[in-house]
């Protein structure tokens, strides 16, 4: 029996932290906010494997499982990357490889896995989430329609976008009709955009109509990735707390030998490691017992999102007024915190969707507006 | 219980209606507070001077000194306030000259200080900002470093301030240096009316989470000001202060605020589309409104409980030290859950495309102004401990190299 | 402008503190809980003028209002007074006034002023309670039914009771077809039961049909009475805690010193206090404002209920070891306050009347089991 | 991610799922728990016998000493839990002797105490309790007061023991004592064997808010026993009780507990009618269900990581600390909505008429002993505080006459 990481994922986490903490120092942080992806930390992800993490061998990635891009999801919200991890590494590959031919995964799987295609996602339609969601309706080889909130948007070469909520559609950036409107999110790591489209050729990922398993397999995906991405985010928050807390004095000892600061630091550290079991087992059953998956997904995303909250605003508090300034960018980790808890369903959304999964109540039925 | 203030009031009340139905500032207003993020236009001047003129500001300050010279009535200013809020007209200005400098100079200030200083802050022609919090010197403010020296008939200040908040505007700052290091920290800090315009003050701007600038860093190099410039005696700045602090107290953790923030959330709620109900209709979002409603109703009659007690004259006793760590924890509640409701859209910020009406998520990173400035939570639940309760003080300890040690305190008293 | 008690209530408080003070100290509670009330306590809280504080000077009470009422049930919850306050000197003499014919209210207020009358009252009906419903139905001028947590109905010559969500009526204890059948309740200071009717005579308070806005302002007046009952348990457990911590040494300090207890006490009156504002506003608008009764008096009880929960807890976790021995007592609090959260509607039951009151959702429309 | 046993495993689970399948205890339970709230009945003891001869309990307590003498495994012992648990079998005795005081024994004991005690202790004929608390030393357990003193052959024992779970129905109690009064307070302690049939040791009975008698206070007034019923040596007791406690923290807060809840709560709000629908289709009790449905899979699995940490011989860090504070606090929130859910009939208790099939009120009042017992939630802070997370050391000061002084301590240190 053995429950965690393998020896080789903790190399791979090393090697990612490494690589990670070397590129991505607070200043680059600060200064590249706002902006697209910077493309030497893409090509230093793709050259470590990043892209083709959930790739099979033989379509030029390496093979591995949810763990391994867990691993990698965790590290990413550690050092709050910019780059579009998400839709490109996880959905993406994990969208064909569920409901695409065998000669689309032959066709789209090499250009993922070596960095050529970047994947905006959107999946608004069925994440659950209220006052906007996309439809996209498809009629003679054509897409219309406009899909809220894609993912990963602002570098995309393409965009994987959910149609009638069991159809998944790949749009060329390029394409006939395609218009992009970049969000301002209060995260400025990644992108957001709203999609649209007018007349625009697609292609479906395998069959029009054949893709509801897979969508409900992409949204959990998604769910646990964001919960990933917040324990990595929430962690470092933690220990930056824990290690200012020894290094702050105030009445002539370290603010850390209070108890009111201890028993915080106590209760943070309690509430973060079950968080972390949680999700290294959602990790686990999602390759290895599929029907588990959504359950775990959300309850993973609803735990992370709810002690990330809390240790995002203990970290920055126990920091007293350096901790709200741009100074000391603990607010970036604070942002992308928030903003992961609102992204493809809020804390409530999931926990209905976990009850749903358990049959204990009816989905709410999504009307588009 | 009577919650009206009595008939001996209408008349007062009708005079200020009177005066909001008449009178009206000129339009001309940014989206700065002026005499904090910005000087006051010559309309806000204008304004301040007629609300003075009238008695609507600077109320019971002293006529010698330029203001209306009222005898204090907490009732007749919560009028003017209720009167000026329902006729949507501007209150007077307010900022830390007019709020903590001015008083402590008519408590401690030399008649020729008073003479010089409190009229032109009152018309908003002099502003100032507040020299008090260090880098070092946070919760534990009477560890602050800046020094002074006297070197001949001036001042000679160096150091470093930070969290001040008007510094880019002021023209002058209050401010607390260390004059007699060898002293026991709390004996040796002096309280100085330093001018901004001296050479050797560097002031850079501290930006925030939300991206906004409302707060500076100023750097003091060899600043000279006049040695008169002292208010209070030397080494007496601690309780010079405090009579200020006292005054800040009463500013933070408003209880009002959590009213327009239910408001808010009841629309949202009401206007929000979950599914295929609004969200109103969903027990979880639904139930957390109501206890939040239900604690602001509690801070809100407490509040007027607190302003009957001034009236009275009654002593404030816990229940007046509560207000602050009640009222910012209830305004994080209440726009986390703005946000949540929003679902993806509460991420958007700052006018993006698609956003609510209300900038929740931006109104939830202001909160941690109130969190934490103005006190920590946790210095807060220390005062109500133990000045509320009566329990026993902290052990005053110091730990040096891993080691702790006693302070070398004559007076490590737990009691109070 | 007076916000709180002026000086005579103030003094009813004293004299009511007093005398619960000198009468119940920790031993006879302990010897009395389960037992019915104890006789002596009760003459004297009638001597006292509680039972006939609501009721007019012409019907020999001391017309007071809701306010004073507060003040009593607060000192009742501080004292854990084993006596019929509520439905006695509460609920029947509202019932009596607000649905009553005049020639109702003389024959029946100076009764209970007197003391001669007790009063069990049942409102299970309309309180939302869940899994048991009472339902009285009313035939030929003889009444069959169930009525379950019939409040104070231990030593009850008389049962006010609701039948049909809009009418009340009165049961004499002795009536023909009236069974009793006590429950076994956390907090045994009260008495609940279960009373069933058969062809039992009763007589309608007013007129049949006509008393739904009375039973409103009866649900209202018995939550905020239980919200005063818990406040006063929870001051009492709060201010044993803040003494004890100052006892009790450990670690060769009071742990009152120590902030882990001290911040946890902090936070206990800082729940405390605007809680108290709200309860004393909710007595007054209750007497004043009478559109405003229910929105308050659902609110008061939710606060009270929650808060005085968090702070039961916290007092006996304070206690230590000695907080959950029947020794200290400290659990006949705990229990009074754990019993007031579930009366006439928990929290989350009040705060949904609070909602319907405010016109935001529908009422659950409850189905008799 | 391995959470298979491995292959090697699979005959002895085969052998113990045999067994299960074979064996039965005689039906002949009563309610109180064996060797805690009772001695256990011929029944038990016959079982326990059978369980010990097929190594299902004391498996590795050495063969000379009474049991199997089976090499420490992990997962055996997790493979008999697991299969005695699937096929509704009694586990073996579990009290505070087998559990503290035989790994003790085996850790320090003497050969003579090792022989004498630990065979009629594994098969439940002798029954101990725990001697450790005092009413002034709780949290601190180490300022016990409770004195032994040589009297020629025997130690003479005066003071006050309580929270002693078993001791009405005990043979004998491990005790600390205070046997060098001017040593430090952690140096001064030793850990003696007092069988409790000797004269002088009064027991009563402690009743606790759930109305049952539990626990004891044990009264002891010059009790006489030989001198050679010390483990370890004089004033090393706080060293062996160490041993033992740390076994006492793996007993408490198993995570276990939570699932049951949580099925029971499931059961409860598709159960439970609230107006015209079920509990579960009010999204307020349905999501706070989730909730605690997500805290008590994340316990699981969090057991699981620990549990396979043992296995591979790995240290645990700051995540072995926190299980106890975990569990306790779920377990609160689990019964306070079963409680809530029921709503008045949530106040019903014990039996009463009309109550659910579940008595969540009891339960919820049950949580006390696990909150509190086993050291409170802020010592188990400052646990997880220092050891797990590096933080300084409380200072050791005193309050003595309100004031405050340094300990006399040769060691403040505040590091790890």
């Amino acid at each position: 029996m053995h429950f965690g990481l393998s020896e080789e994922q903790t190399m791979l986490q090393d090697m990612l932290r490494r690589c990670l903490g070397e590129r991505l120092d607070l200043e680059t942080l600060k200064r590249t906010a706002g902006q697209p992806c910077d493309p030497d930390l893409w090509r230093a992800l793709v050259e470590l494997g990043v892209t083709g993490a959930l790739i099979p061998e033989d379509h030029g990635g390496s093979g591995l499982g949810m763990l391994e891009a867990e691993v990698i999801a965790e590290s990413m919200g550690r050092s709050v990357a910019p780059a579009p991890y998400l839709g490109t590494a996880v959905l993406a590959p994990l969208a064909w490889q569920l409901a695409g031919t065998p000669e689309q995964r032959e066709r789209h799987l090499a250009p993922i896995a070596s960095g050529e295609h970047r994947y905006g996602v959107g999946l608004t339609e069925v994440a659950g989430a209220p006052r906007h969601f996309g439809k996209v309706t498809l009629e003679d080889n054509r897409a219309w329609g406009r899909c809220y909130f894609v993912l990963d948007a602002s570098d995309a070469s393409h965009f994987l976008l959910t149609a009638n909520a069991d159809t998944l559609v790949v749009i060329e950036r390029d394409a006939e009709g395609v218009s992009i409107e970049m969000l301002n999110d209060v995260d400025r790591t990644r992108g957001f955009a709203v999609v649209g489209l007018e007349r625009t050729p697609f292609e479906t990922v395998g069959e029009s109509g054949g893709a509801a398993q897979a969508i409900d397999a992409l949204l959990a995906a998604g769910r646990l990735m964001l919960a990933a991405d917040t324990f990595g985010a929430a962690e470092a928050m933690l220990f930056r707390a824990r290690d200012y807390s020894m290094e702050r004095f105030q009445f002539d000892r370290p603010i850390g030998s209070f108890q009111g600061v201890k028993h915080l630091l106590a209760d943070m550290v309690t509430d973060l490691e079950p968080c972390r079991s949680l999700i290294w087992y959602a990790a686990h059953v999602f390759d290895e017992q599929p029907a588990e998956r959504v359950l775990h997904a959300c309850h993973a995303k609803s735990l992370a999102s709810e002690i990330g909250k809390f240790i995002a605003r203990s970290s920055i508090e126990i920091h007293g007024g350096m901790g709200f300034t741009e100074e000391l960018g603990l607010h970036l980790w604070y942002k992308r915190i928030e903003a992961n808890r609102q992204l493809l369903g809020g804390p409530e959304t999931v926990r209905h969707a976990a009850a749903v999964d358990q049959g204990w109540v009816q989905p709410l039925t999504a009307t588009a507006t | 219980m009577d919650l009206s203030y009595g008939p001996e009031y209408d008349e007062f009340r009708a005079e200020v209606r009177e005066f909001c139905r008449n009178h009206r500032p000129a339009k001309h207003r940014s989206r700065g507070i002026p005499g904090v993020t910005e000087r006051p236009n010559p309309d806000v001047l204008a304004w301040q001077a007629k609300l003075i003129e009238h008695g609507y500001a600077a109320r019971t300050i002293p006529k010698e000194h330029g203001g209306y010279g009222a005898k204090p009535d907490i009732i007749e200013s919560r009028i003017i306030q209720e009167e000026f809020l329902a006729a949507g007209l501007p209150l007077g200005l307010s900022n830390q000259g007019i709020s903590m400098l001015v008083p402590t100079l008519l408590e401690v200030g030399t008649a020729e200080q008073c003479a010089a200083y409190i009229r032109p802050t009152i018309y908003g022609e002099m502003i100032w900002c507040q020299g008090y919090s260090e880098p070092g010197a946070g919760s534990d403010l009477a560890s602050l470093r800046t020094r002074a020296e006297l070197d001949g008939d001036d001042w000679v200040i160096n150091g470093q301030k930070i969290w001040t908040s008007s510094a880019h505007v002021a023209d002058m700052c209050f401010i607390l240096v260390r004059t007699e290091p060898e002293a026991p920290k709390h004996h040796g800090i002096s309280y100085l009316l330093m001018p901004m315009d001296r050479p050797g003050i560097d002031i850079r701007p501290l930006v925030t989470m939300t991206g906004d600038a409302t707060f500076n860093e100023v750097f003091l190099n060899d600043v000279r000001i006049p040695a008169k410039n002292i208010v209070g005696a030397r080494g007496q700045g601690w309780h010079v202060a405090n009579v200020t602090l006292k005054y800040e107290r009463g500013m933070l953790g408003s209880a009002d605020q959590g009213q327009s923030g239910i408001k808010g959330l009841v629309e949202l709620l009401q206007e929000e589309t979950v599914g295929s109900g609004r969200a109103m209709d969903l027990d979880h979002y639904r139930d957390r409104l109501l206890r939040l409603q239900g604690r602001t109703l509690a801070n809100k009659y407490h509040g007027m409980r607190l302003l009957s007690q001034s009236i009275n004259g009654e002593q404030t006793g816990t229940e007046g030290l509560i207000t602050k760590l009640s009222a910012t924890e209830l305004a994080y509640d209440i726009y986390s859950l703005g946000v949540d409701v929003l679902g993806e859209t509460g991420t958007l910020y700052n006018g993006s495309p698609y956003q609510a009406e209300r900038d929740w998520q931006k109104s939830l990173l202001g909160c941690f102004t109130g969190i934490i400035g103005g006190g920590s939570a946790n210095i807060q639940r220390n005062i109500i401990a133990e000045r509320g309760l009566g329990l026993p003080r902290e052990p005053q300890v110091r730990f040096d190299n891993g080691r702790w040690e006693m302070m070398p305190s004559a007076s490590n008293k737990g009691g109070n």
